[in-house]
């Protein structure tokens, strides 16, 4: 459910000027927990994001990014054997978890390193038309679509490999610029444009 | 358990007994300490994020030598500044002009550049803003109280990758003899996300 | 967020084999509610529809079928004056309703009847890549993927005009054969196909 | 209002009492009456829709002739039996064959042949079967019990217009003594559905 861009019906932004860091003490606590907890069992950022990226989609729309990160630790947690979920029950009165992955490590092909990019800046690129049903940084919005590279950027660890295989392998990476009457068609509005960052095996040439 | 949760005069709601129950559990296995997380709560206790972001976008706006290397290198030219850490290995700097608009959002998750805003505002992590962000800037940022002008480009950025991005807002007009610190008063969180102008 | 084709992390299919056509009462009463007050309004169903598409996802997401009808009747009704937020409020203690819409009958073109099919079985057509802000019966998931007319039906009304205009304006429909492999890509399962009913503005020839 | 709401033991929910509003404003203001949904509940209570499917299933299966106007034209067919009403104005019937299986979904609501079947379960307007069914019709079925041969071609049908789709389900074997009746006790709704064999 993460993958909101361009996603309809979610009403107006609503701002609170007044906004603390922390609304309330637990998000504190559960920002530095999380933190700890995180580095402590050797899980990646990819493996967290993916975490938040399993939770039941009704419970990611009603709850806040502090819960998120609760839900996704908790979840990393009781995947790893380090918790029981019995015990998070017995104390909370009921703790929803994310759901389990749908692929596992033996779903994402190992693969070498490649630091040399392929595109230049001004370089017509089009997204792979991928559906991946794990963790990827790849927004549903653009695939499919066609840009233009404008920013090459440091070779950057591959998301899927990171979060499935738990290796950090290394993949060009871009910023690639989008007309919004690309992506939106007609109901795009003029002079418009996205700009996505976005590793190489996510591209092909046009 | 730190004092806080003697605090409490009414029930914890669930996601509290929740928060709770996975400190408990945390604290009691050795996991995480109680003096660790005392340690990362006070520190983000008080936020001064958008307050670094502020001096370094007063800096490029006195400095043309200083904003030539925040535009091509954010992160090294904000460690002049003297800020850094988790979040931004990668800042990337892009600058509004009477032409080009700003604006940066994260479709996926919450990504934001630390260093220099702190932790970002709810807003910035509400299914609203993010799926409408880059389908409808123009008509957002106006709800927003953020008008761009018609013929001006808007340039959306989606840090969906490694980059965070600042964005350098135009100098207010009217500003010429105020001095950097009176400068960086100017400049707002918001400005630097690019949903206001300073 | 009621155009679910395809999307991902809902977990398991939930199946209560014993449960009655209504779970509780009120489902019934709803039930009945929403029948009489569509007729006596003259809401058609793409307005109907639309008022559920119209739920902030996050509410519809985490609320039942019945409940959906409720917040949809609710909403139009409000919309047309025939009652006021102030009074659901005042006896329910609280009435969350669907947003407004984003489209009004102006965004949508007046467009003559047509009921002559341009397509026949066996054609290949291709769905057009366009993305309406107001309610359209023309799944996401079958956007700009290409499939095989094996239907040819009784020309229906347009989704679009009659929920934004209340006219019914009749266009061919058929139904369209999308091969998985076309859809989901690598992620898709072999000799599996989808078809999909569509009007013929969604459809363009290859 | 109803008797109905004068049976809680307990207080109402939050959408009970939301359903109750609406209703009683609606009463108030003559909009509908009470006579109306009465009327409505008790002509629903007893919902007899899958047993009418079952007829129309046992029918196809003794009666060639019959089979053969059920799959060129469904409504009229299913008319014959006297079956018809609202979401029954085009029903197309599709014939599970050894190589064949059908499955129907909605994935937009959740449009379903209500002559022939009724009122559609909770599961079949769940967000899981409404988004996964077209995107893993195999694994689903499978995981929902119904066990589809490699060799055979799986039909998802998505219900995204007019037409409402009743799956013809392969006459079981063994039955070939069976009565219509006997035949169109075999026949679960979710075998028309497509997600059980008979």
């Amino acid at each position: 459910m993460h993958d909101l861009g361009g996603m309809e019906g979610f009403g107006a932004v609503e701002v609170d000027p007044e906004e603390p860091t922390f609304r309330e003490p637990w998000e504190a606590r559960t920002f530095a927990v999380a933190g700890g907890a995180l580095a402590a069992g050797g899980f990646n950022t990819p493996m967290f994001r993916h975490a938040i990226e399993r939770m039941d989609p009704g419970h990611y729309l009603t709850s806040s990014y502090y819960e998120h990160w609760l839900t996704a630790v908790a979840t990393l947690l009781v995947e790893a054997g380090t918790i029981a979920p019995t015990e998070l029950d017995a104390r909370a009165g009921g703790f929803p978890l994310s759901h389990p992955a749908a692929v596992g490590a033996g779903d994402v092909d190992a693969v070498a390193p490649r630091e040399t990019p392929r595109f230049a800046v001004r370089d017509d690129v089009r997204v792979r038309d991928v559906q991946f049903p794990g963790h990827t940084r790849c927004p549903r919005y653009v695939r499919g679509r066609r840009g233009v590279v404008v920013r090459v950027d440091p070779a950057a660890p591959i998301p899927e490999v990171e979060a499935h295989r738990r290796e950090r392998v290394l993949d060009p990476s871009y910023s690639v610029r989008f007309d919004a009457a690309e992506l939106w068609s007609e109901a795009s509005e003029p002079n418009a444009f996205v700009h996505v960052d976005l590793t190489e095996r996510y591209l092909e040439p046009v | 358990m730190s004092d806080d949760h003697g605090h409490h005069p009414r029930p914890l709601s669930d996601v509290e007994r929740r928060a709770r129950a996975l400190e408990e559990l945390l604290t009691e296995k050795g996991v995480v300490s109680r003096e660790f997380i005392d340690r990362v709560v006070e520190a983000y206790a008080e936020d001064v994020g958008p307050m670094n972001g502020a001096k370094v976008v007063a800096r490029a706006w006195v400095d043309p030598a200083y904003k030539e290397r925040l535009l091509a290198d954010g992160s090294a030219a904000i460690a002049e500044v003297g800020f850094g850490g988790p979040e931004g290995g990668h800042i990337v700097a892009v600058e509004n002009t009477p032409d080009v608009h700003n604006v940066v959002v994260c479709t996926l998750c919450s990504c934001y550049p630390w260093p220099v805003l702190g932790l970002p505002p709810t807003w910035y992590k509400s299914p609203p803003y993010r799926s409408r962000m880059v389908r409808e800037p123009r008509a957002l940022l106006a709800e927003m109280g953020c008008d761009v002008p018609e013929g001006a480009e808007i340039r959306v950025w989606d840090s969906s990758a490694e980059a965070r991005y600042l964005v350098l807002p135009e100098r207010p007009a009217g500003t010429d003899g105020a001095s950097e610190e009176e400068l960086a008063a100017l400049v707002s969180r918001d400005a630097m996300i690019g949903v206001a102008r300073p």
